[in-house]
Order: structure tokens, then C-alpha cells, then sequence
């Protein structure tokens, strides 16, 4: 099996459905690059790289630079879903679905239920969150707690290379509008991520190594950061289990609950704001289902309730580390 | 018969249909026997036939609030649109849309909208489809003249321009959004020089004439399909009810729908302009109003004694897989 | 004391708060309605009649009439906010958010944390929310939980007028920027209002009722349905108490903690979406802070994870009824 | 020293000390000591100052990505801005804002904006502010090419004209949004004309000549001030660097930086003009230069030393009341 970058495995994922489907179409500013330009084309591939060389393989009616719109092709990607394309949209930041968050909340996401079930919108919509590069306070949220609010949306929020090109050919093939979350900072990171075409389910979580004692639960990038809490536990003889759950909605609610079930202490981790958002959830959900079986009470480590700040030893502080996570492990384990 | 007399009788067939379903619909509503925000294209239906009369099976509109005009002309079925209305199993989008999100993609009719300038980005997609899978197919949006003010609209007419779509802007100036008028609100008053702005061309026509709206259409559709790109159609029209049923309308001056309704009504001077060319005779005028009389009380009674949806239906249709 | 409903009481609150201050103005669209027009001005006051005759006090300067542009008014609210009016916009439905996030999201609501604290931004958002009208998918829904997700905002959900008039004085002499949520369906319901200008605190939950068995929260217009299940529970002699928290960000933990401690049995009543909403996040927080204290597990009582159907037997179900809601506490109760 | 002549040394010191600025940016983050995104202004110059220079304390402007510059030239204090890339705790917004957020209100600087077209908005607030206020004061909107295809802006453009607000929208077209040229972006390509269409007038300026934006400015800016409404000011420029820090820039034509660096560089002119002119002479000028080359070292200097932020303030300043 190769090693890929998480960058690699989401380009390749569009390379091989795009080679598979003609109907799969990339939209999004400077995704090419350079487009009407008199110097190189395809300069950027996107803000991170991620889409270069597609341009090359399936030429510019297939990979679309645009205008700055992202209303009008966030929602252009909606309209050519809807009548048979099958459109992947860059929504460079997460941020800007302030200016188009519309034509996902009411139309896209709302098109099967309103019309009584007789149309699909197939629309995948890539793009980046996350805190960690200094990008300050517009360009480093974690906002997928809000697309999770949205019924008729499916958001996934793969945490490793492997996750990435498996979910996003899911996603792509997926009949509904699927919100595909993809971590700045994780972009170079490496892992085993086959050369065939495969695909991930989505609503099915993963569990990444089993403990007796206490059940982590962590989001995108954060399984990283939990994984070296769990470490740092197990120096004090805490055996945790790790779950991923992959796509946030659909939830694996039936995994989370079983491994909640099997240590009855669980913690959460998200990167998100606390308020409304995935970890209260998951918790919630866990309380509610599985409350026989808590030994503790579920504790949650989150971003603030703050904006992103810009000054590193802010944001540092501002991120989930691996040292709260590893005290509210303790903190669950010694209730 | 000819493919023009065809087509003036489809016209009018399609603008009494529209006037008959509105008023019928207007009186059901004060009946109480549909529910909900309903707001009735009434007056404006020359707008919607001249449109859609250019388009075909490939094409696809978007609409808006009041949509039932333009779903009509589209070809979407009657009777499944009255028991959509109803709020009845039967109805178009089986009771989960009503009036303001109709829909039929199977027509090429994307929808009517609740949010005002939503259409415009949608029919960029259905365009951008027609483009890449070579359909031969045109896109039109229709919307009011408020929502040439909002920015879905706009950053659509640059998008279109930029990508060269086959799409149809179509502006329909009733002369109000809800009590504001668009000689206030559209800055520097003149929708033509603002297409310009952008790049594309626009074309105005007389929305209260049938024939005008449909000779516009036709440049605007053709250039489109021709590949030469968007363009804006321009059409000046009026709303015979309030904003939504409920609204009393005051902001309008006394007398000024009267005087509209008797001297501007778009399916009389249709009447008169076929009649007086020649075009159509009054028996056949007089047919088509028969007969769509009787299919707007059949949808009525048909919708009436449908069932309302299956309350297990609350959660279905969420998603196409789960 | 007057009775007044909660469309006047709202009225009145915006009255009396243009007349102490003249940097408060309003703006949206058809709050006066026929501006420029040829027939009568002020012809609507809203769509709901809200704002009725305030064009007629303080005139066209201080009542501003706009063209359909979401996102640009919102928008000039935060920007006049910013330099020193107390605008209050009227977003006509919260289901029109998505046009405007941006300006809420990242500019209004991040404002003085991005600044380091030198900024205030004084901007009230009303807007309708809720179901019941046949007002199907776009013109339905209850979004305040994503206004809670976002640091920096505050969301008042006023459940009864005296609320909608105190917590709308707050929320207009408050110097950040607020969310104020009006439920479509209540505007014609009575109650006791005080002519004189009175503030209701923001982050203040209110106990409508005690009972030792069951502690019911529920979020505006729940408090009505709630109050029926209760009724309806003390049949079968289980005794609730009822909580309205008034505004959900600021959230009065305290008292929430407080009021599910004593009973150690909760329901919490909510007609948004379920995922990520803020039944989830205040059952997250009992779960979390209050662990010890419960005897059965927080059971939530909201509408399902799909749009708003347009039927009205559709409707119907999908809004928490007194039956779910009565049957959610007998639950608890008998757990 | 008459008004002119002060004039002159101001904006001579500004727009160098603009580029020393982003020179010095340059450098400190290719060193690692700046840490984020990081847009630098270098080449337009004689926009940002030619603009400012025609505004006062009661005027506000809002800004960009790119927004250093226009910093400078509404008056923020450049070693604080230094202290603020430094992350630390002197910034001015306290290290929280960064490169992308940089306000200073009390200085009528509304902030740079990491949203594209954002600040269109927020300065009809400002505008709206003036007028109800009865301030006097205009509000300025500094924009790129590329967000003058935004919804935001275009919505912003109606919104002004229609509550005729005391607003000049400046696009500074420096040929690209990111890797896009504005030759391809813009539909029509003609932003005037587009402004035209939304009812208001439109100004081109050179914006390499520090002297043509300040008259094309000064004819906008009074404008606005006279009650007049809104105005759009165009102006052409290029930026040295690439779009943030770490663009190849290979979109770019081999050559055409350096070329416009050689031939239209907005400082040379400047100089050259004062000097033929005699409205200042070489002394001045590097007087000047050596003041401004020293302030920038010492605001390095200064930011160096400065403690980061405390911690604890990572939870401070969310509201102004809690
Ligand atoms: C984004 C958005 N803003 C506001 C509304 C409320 N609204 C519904 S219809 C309408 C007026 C629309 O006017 P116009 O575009 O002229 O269409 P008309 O009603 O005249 O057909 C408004 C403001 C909405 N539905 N969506
Ligand atoms: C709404 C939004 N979309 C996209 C971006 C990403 N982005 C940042 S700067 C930029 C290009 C802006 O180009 P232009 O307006 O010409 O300004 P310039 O960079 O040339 O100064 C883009 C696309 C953004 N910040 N905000
Ligand atoms: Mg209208
Ligand atoms: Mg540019």
C-alpha cells in the first residue's frame, strides 16, 4: 500500500471519480489557477494545492475557476445537482459560508424533503476548517456543528489520509448534498492510503484501539491530539478506547453508544466552540441512551466560547490539548 | 393546424389556466381549505406563457414566492398542483412543499422559492449542465423586480456573464415588492443598463402583452441557445391581489389595479389581438375557457377528497440514501 | 398592569427605547412599507405589523425603510453599530439568515474580540422563528441554535410578552451584538405588560413553576406546550417544575444546574432541529455538571431531524406536542 | 509650509512609509518572526494614500485582506500595527487580530477583513451613522478586482444609491485575485459601466499617480460630503509581492512585475513629479525616508521586546458585557 498525504488521497479521490463518472465536476476559486491569465495556467490548484493537475487531465470544462461567488456557485453547484451533475464545489474556508450558506441551508439541503422526494441533489461541497496556522479569526473555525443542524445535509470530517480518499469517493457518490470537511493543518500529513479506488461508508465510526477504562471520542483533527492524551494516561495505568466517528451526520450513533456502553466514562473531544456544538451532541445523545451505563459524567474538551484569536500562545491555549484532554481522562476515570 | 396557431391556443390556454387557478385558488383560501402563505401571480401571466412558450422539454426554469404561474407554464400538471395546495398526498410535491416550494424537475420546472433571488445562483447549475452535457438547453430564471436588489441576483449575473451560460434572466416588474415600490428600490432605476453593467444584454418587452413578451423571449432564448451567453428580459407588468392573501394592499394608489384590470389585462388583449387578426376564433377562445374551467373545478374536487399525507411521511425524504 | 400582546409589548419596547435614545433606529424592510410608494405610507409596519407607527414618531430618518438586501443591511447595522447608532434590524424570517450569515457571524459577532476589546458593536437583530403557520420548509424554522454556536452573539427567545418587551429593552441597551428571536405564531398571545420602560437581564432564567418530581426546560413557544404536559402529569400525580431560560446565550447555567439537581429527572422541550441544537447542549451540560444529582437520564423533546413538511397534519407531528412532551416526563419519571 | 505642500510630505511619508512597511513585513516573516496569512500592499501605494489624504478623523474607511496600507493611510499607529503582526500584547488589537483583522476605530479604521467584499456593507453603516448623526463624514469601502464580483459589494452598491449614502466604493484593480486576472473575472470588464448601472457615478483614476487618485478622490469625497450619494472611484495598480506570503506568482506573465517595479512605480513618479515641479525638494524627500526607515526599524525593535498576550486573555473581550 503507498503512503499519501491527506492532500494526495483527496486529490486522488477526485482524479478517480472524475475518471469513472464524466458527470463529476470541480467548482471553486483559482482550483486551476491562473485561468485567463498570461502567465502559467493551473498555477494554484487551489488555495492548498489540493486540485492541482486535475485541470490538465480533464480540461476546463470540467475544472472551473470562477469569479470570488461563492453564492452563486455554491448554488450553481445545487442547480447542476439537481439536473445531473454530480458538482464538487471548493468552499476555500469554512468561514465563507457566512455569504452562502443559503443556497446549502434552504436549497440544496432542502430540495428532496420539499419536493417530496422526487429529486437528488447529488453536491459535494470540500472545504477547510480548523485552527493552528495563525489564520486568525475569519479563517480558522470549525464550523460543522452548524451543517449538522441542517437535516438533509451529511457532513463528513475525515481525521487521516486513509479517511479522506475513502469518504470523499463516498461522498461523491452519494446521492445527497454531503459537506466534506477537510483540516488545514492535516494537509502534509502522511498515511497508508491504497492506489485503487475504495470507498468508506458513511454513519459508520471506527474504533482505533480498545481500553477498559475510559471511552475517547474525538472529531477530525482532534484524534490526533487525543491519541497523545491517551498515551500520556496510559502512563498512569488508564486504558482507554479511541472512536472516530467519521461522518458527524449521519452519526454511527450505535457505535458510540456500545463503546460508551463498555467503559460507562466517556470523554469528548472537538476543536469546535462548546455552544450547540457536535460534542454537546454526542454527549447528549450518550445521556440520553446510554445513561444506565455512565460510571461518570461525560465530559467534553472543547475549543472557548471565543473567536479564534490570532497570537500563537492564544490559539495554542485556544485548541484542545493533549494535557486537558489527558486531565479530563483522569478527571472521568477517578469520578 | 399550424405550429403558430397551436401555439397561440397552448398561450392561451396556459394564461386562462393561470387566471382561473389564482382566482380559484384566492377563494379556496378565504374558504380555509388551503393553508399557508400564498401569494397569486394574477395579472402577470403574460410574463410566465410569453417565456415559457420559447422553451422546451431540455429547458429548466426556477421560480419564485409566486410560482404558481410559472409552474404552470412550465407544464407542471394542475390538478397535482391544486392538492399540493390542498396540503393533500396527491399534490405535486405530495404535501411537504405547498405553495411557495413546487416543484417538477421531471418538467424542468427547479421550483417556486421562499428566498427572494435564490433562483438566480440554481438556474447558473441547470445551465452549467445544459453547457457540459451539450443538451442544447437554456435556463431561465424568473424573478420580481425586488429581487434585482438582492445579492444571490447579482453575483448570478456576473457568474453567468463570466461563464458564458445559456441563461434567461427574467424580471418581472410588478411594480412592488411587497409595499415597496421599485421605482425606490432599484438604484438608478433602469434594470437594462444594469444587465449592461455586467456584460450581458437586456431586452425589455410590455409584460402585459403577450406577444411583445414572447418576441423578447425568443431573442433572449436564442442567443442563449445560440451559445452567445445571458442575457436580462425586462418585462413591466402588475399584480392583481396584495403581496400575500391577507394584505390589503393600501400602499397602492386608490383605483390604480381598477384601472390596470380594465385597461391593461393581458388575457383581453390577447382575445382582442387574436380576434381581430384574425388568429383565433371566439368559439375556440370560448372552448379553451370551458375547458379550463372545468379542469381547475376537477383539480378542486380531486384534491378535496384526496387524502392528506400519511403522518409516517414526516420523516421520509430527508435524504435519498440514508 | 396593561395586557398587551406580544406584538405590542415589542412595539412598545422599541417605542419607548427611540424616545430615551435617538441612536436607536430601525431598519428592514417594509417596516414602515410604501415608501416611495403612491398610496399610504407606513403601510405595513412589518410584515407582522411589529413596527407599526413608528415611521409616523420619529419619521424616515430613524425608520428605514430597504430594498431586498439582507446582507447588506445586517451588514450596516454592525458597520452603524460600530460607529456609534444602536441600530435594531429586522431580519423578516431567522430562515433568511443564510444570506447574511457573514455579517452577523464574522464581522458583528467578532468585532471586539478581533479587536482586542476596543470596539462595541450595540446591534439588535429581531427576526421570526418557529413552526405552526403552514409556512413549510423556508419560512419555518427555528435557528437560534446557530446563533448560539457563534461566540460573541446574544440570543434572547422571549416566551410570553412581558419577556418580548423586557428582554428587548436589554437587548437594545446592551452593547453587544443580540439575536432577538420572535416566534411567528406568538404575536397575538396576551399578557401582562407594565406601560413603564422595565429591562428583563439577560443570562436570568425564570421558574414558572416548582414541583419536586420533574424538572421540564422548555425554549419560548415550548413553554406553552410544556405548561399543557405538565397539566396534563399532574393527573397522574407527578409534580414538575418549569424553567425558562429566556435567553440562551448568555445561558443561566446556574440556575438550570440548580432547578435538574432538585429533582434529578429532566425533559427539555425544543421546536428546533435536534442535532447539534441547544436541547442537546443544555442536556450536555446536566449530564456534565450535574451528573450526580440525576436519577434518570435527560431525555429531550424536539422536532425531528427534517425540514418543516408543509401539510398540516405533518406539521403537526412535527412539532413537540403536549403528548411527547407528557410522555417524556412520565418516562423520566417512572426510570 | 502652506496646506499643499504639508500635503505633500504627508503623503510622501505615508505611501513610504507603506512600502518600508511591507519591505520590512517581507523579511520578518520569511525570518518566522511573523507568524499567519500575510497579504502585503507594496505597489499601491498611491491608492491607499491618495484616497486617505482627501479624508479626515470623522471618516471612516473599511478594508481588506490586503489592508497595511490603507492602515497607514487612515492614520493607525505603525509600530503598534507592528507589535499587532508580532502577536504580542502592545498590538493594536492586542495581538488578537493579526495581519487580517487590524482596526482602529478611534482613528476611523473599521478593519481589515479576512471576507472578500465584506466591509461594503459595514461602511454604509458607517455612512448611515454620518448622515443620521449629521456628522459631515464620509465612509470608504477599499476593495479589490476580485470583490467587486461579490454578492456583498454588488448588494452594498444598490443599498448606497437607493438610501444615498455618503460612500465611495474603491476598487483597486491590481489585475488579480489571487491567480485570477480581473481581465477574465469581471463580466463586461468594465466597472464604471457597472456603476453606472446601479445608478451611480464612476471615477477612474491612474493608480500608479499618487495625483490622480487624490483628484479623482477629492471629486468622489465631495461628492458624498455635498449629499450627493454614493460614488465608485476604479483604479488600475499592480502589487509587488505575490498574493500572500508564499505565492509563487507564476500566473503572472514572466517580466511584468519587474517592468511595472521599473516603469510605473507609484513612489518614482511621486518623487520625480515633486522634484520637476519644485513642490519638494531631495533633501525633503530623503529626510523623509530616513525618518520613516528609522520608525520602521525602531517598531521592529519595539515589537521584538514586547511581551506576548497573558493567557488569560484568551476568554477576555468576547462580549463588552457579560
Ligand atoms: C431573502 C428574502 N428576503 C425577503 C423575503 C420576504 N419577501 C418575500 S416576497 C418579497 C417581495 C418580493 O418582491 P418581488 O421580487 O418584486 O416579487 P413579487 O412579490 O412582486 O412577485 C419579500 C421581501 C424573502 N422571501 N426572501
Ligand atoms: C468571501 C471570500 N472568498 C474568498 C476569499 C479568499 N480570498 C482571499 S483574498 C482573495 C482574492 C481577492 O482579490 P482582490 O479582491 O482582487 O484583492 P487583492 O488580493 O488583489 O488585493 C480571495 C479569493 C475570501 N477571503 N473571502
Ligand atoms: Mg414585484
Ligand atoms: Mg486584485
Amino acid at each position: 500500500m503507498a503512503r499519501k498525504t491527506y492532500r494526495e488521497a483527496i486529490n486522488q479521490a477526485l482524479d478517480q471519480e472524475m475518471a469513472r463518472d464524466d458527470r463529476v465536476i470541480l467548482i471553486g476559486e483559482d482550483i486551476a489557477g491562473g485561468t485567463g491569465a498570461s502567465g502559467a495556467q493551473d498555477a494554484w490548484g487551489g488555495v492548498m494545492g489540493v486540485t492541482k493537475g486535475l485541470i490538465g487531465k480533464y480540461g476546463p470544462e470540467r475544472v472551473l475557476d470562477t469569479p470570488i461567488s461563492e453564492l452563486a456557485l455554491v448554488g450553481a453547484g445545487a442547480g447542476a445537482a439537481a439536473t445531473g451533475l454530480r458538482p464538487v464545489v471548493e468552499l476555500m474556508f469554512n468561514d465563507f459560508l457566512g455569504v452562502c450558506l443559503d443556497q446549502l441551508m434552504n436549497q440544496a439541503a432542502k430540495f428532496r424533503y420539499m419536493f417530496g422526494g422526487r429529486v437528488r441533489a447529488p453536491l459535494v461541497v470540500r472545504t477547510q476548517y480548523g485552527a493552528g496556522l495563525r489564520a486568525a479569526a475569519q479563517h480558522s473555525q470549525t464550523l460543522y456543528s452548524i451543517f449538522a443542524h441542517i437535516p438533509g445535509l451529511k457532513v463528513a470530517v475525515p481525521s487521516n489520509p486513509y479517511d479522506a480518499k475513502g469518504l470523499l469517493m463516498s461522498a461523491i457518490r452519494d446521492d445527497d448534498p454531503v459537506i466534506f470537511m477537510e483540516h488545514k493543518a492535516m494537509y502534509d500529513d502522511i498515511g497508508e492510503v491504497p492506489d485503487e479506488a475504495y470507498t468508506v461508508p458513511f454513519g459508520e465510526g471506527r474504533v482505533l484501539q480498545e481500553g477498559k477504562d475510559v471511552t475517547v471520542i474525538a472529531i477530525g483533527r482532534m484524534l490526533q491530539t487525543a491519541e497523545k492524551a491517551i498515551q500520556a494516561a496510559r502512563a498512569d495505568g488508564i486504558r482507554c478506547s479511541l472512536v472516530d466517528p467519521r461522518t458527524i451526520s449521519p452519526l454511527d450513533e450505535g457505535l458510540i453508544l456500545e463503546m460508551a456502553a463498555e467503559t460507562g466514562r466517556v470523554v469528548i473531544v472537538d476543536e469546535a466552540n462548546p455552544r450547540c456544538g457536535v460534542a454537546a451532541d454526542i454527549a447528549s445523545l450518550i445521556c440520553e441512551q446510554a445513561f444506565g451505563d455512565l460510571q461518570a459524567p461525560v465530559v467534553k474538551v472543547t475549543a472557548p466560547h471565543t473567536p479564534v484569536p490570532f497570537a500563537p500562545v492564544l490559539e495554542d491555549a485556544y485548541l484542545p490539548s493533549a494535557e486537558r484532554i489527558a486531565a479530563a481522562i483522569k478527571q472521568v476515570r477517578a469520578y | 393546424m399550424s405550429r403558430r396557431d397551436n401555439q397561440l391556443r397552448q398561450a392561451f390556454w396556459k394564461m386562462t389556466a393561470i387566471r382561473r387557478f389564482e382566482e380559484r385558488v384566492h377563494l379556496e383560501n378565504e374558504k380555509g381549505s388551503i393553508p399557508g402563505f400564498i401569494h397569486l401571480y394574477a395579472g402577470q401571466e403574460a410574463c410566465a406563457v410569453g417565456v415559457c412558450m420559447e422553451l422546451g422539454e431540455r429547458d429548466y426554469i426556477a421560480s419564485t414566492h409566486r410560482g404558481h404561474g410559472h409552474a404552470i407554464a412550465k407544464g407542471c400538471d394542475i390538478t397535482a398542483m391544486m392538492h399540493e395546495l390542498h396540503a393533500k398526498q396527491g399534490g405535486i410535491c405530495a404535501g411537504k412543499a405547498g405553495s411557495m416550494h413546487m416543484a417538477d424537475l421531471t418538467v424542468g420546472m427547479m421550483g417556486a422559492n421562499g428566498i427572494v433571488g435564490a433562483g438566480n445562483p440554481l438556474v447558473c447549475g441547470a445551465a452549467l449542465t445544459a453547457k457540459t452535457r451539450k443538451t442544447g438547453g437554456v435556463a431561465v430564471s424568473f424573478m420580481g423586480d425586488g429581487a434585482s436588489n438582492q445579492a444571490a441576483t447579482l453575483e448570478s449575473f456576473n457568474l453567468a456573464v463570466v461563464w458564458k451560460l445559456p441563461v434567461i434572466f427574467v424580471v418581472e416588474d410588478n411594480g412592488y415588492a411587497e409595499a415597496t415600490p421599485s421605482s425606490w428600490s432599484i438604484g438608478g432605476g433602469d434594470l437594462i443598463k444594469r444587465a449592461e453593467g455586467f456584460g450581458m444584454p437586456g431586452f425589455s418587452a410590455d409584460g402585459f402583452d403577450y406577444f411583445a413578451v414572447n418576441e423578447a423571449a425568443g431573442k433572449a432564448v436564442a442567443r442563449a441557445r445560440n451559445g452567445d451567453g445571458p442575457s436580462l428580459l425586462y418585462l413591466t407588468c402588475t399584480r392583481y391581489y396584495g403581496h400575500f392573501e391577507g394584505d390589503a394592499a393600501t400602499y397602492r394608489a386608490r383605483g390604480e389595479v381598477e384601472e390596470l384590470m380594465e385597461k391593461r389585462d393581458c388575457l383581453s388583449a390577447f382575445k382582442s389581438r387574436v380576434l381581430a387578426g384574425g388568429m383565433m376564433s371566439a368559439d375556440e377562445l370560448a372552448g379553451i375557457e370551458a375547458e379550463v374551467a372545468d379542469l381547475i373545478d376537477t383539480s378542486v374536487r380531486s384534491a378535496v377528497a384526496d387524502v392528506e399525507p400519511d403522518v409516517s411521511r414526516l420523516t421520509t425524504d430527508v435524504y435519498a440514501t440514508y
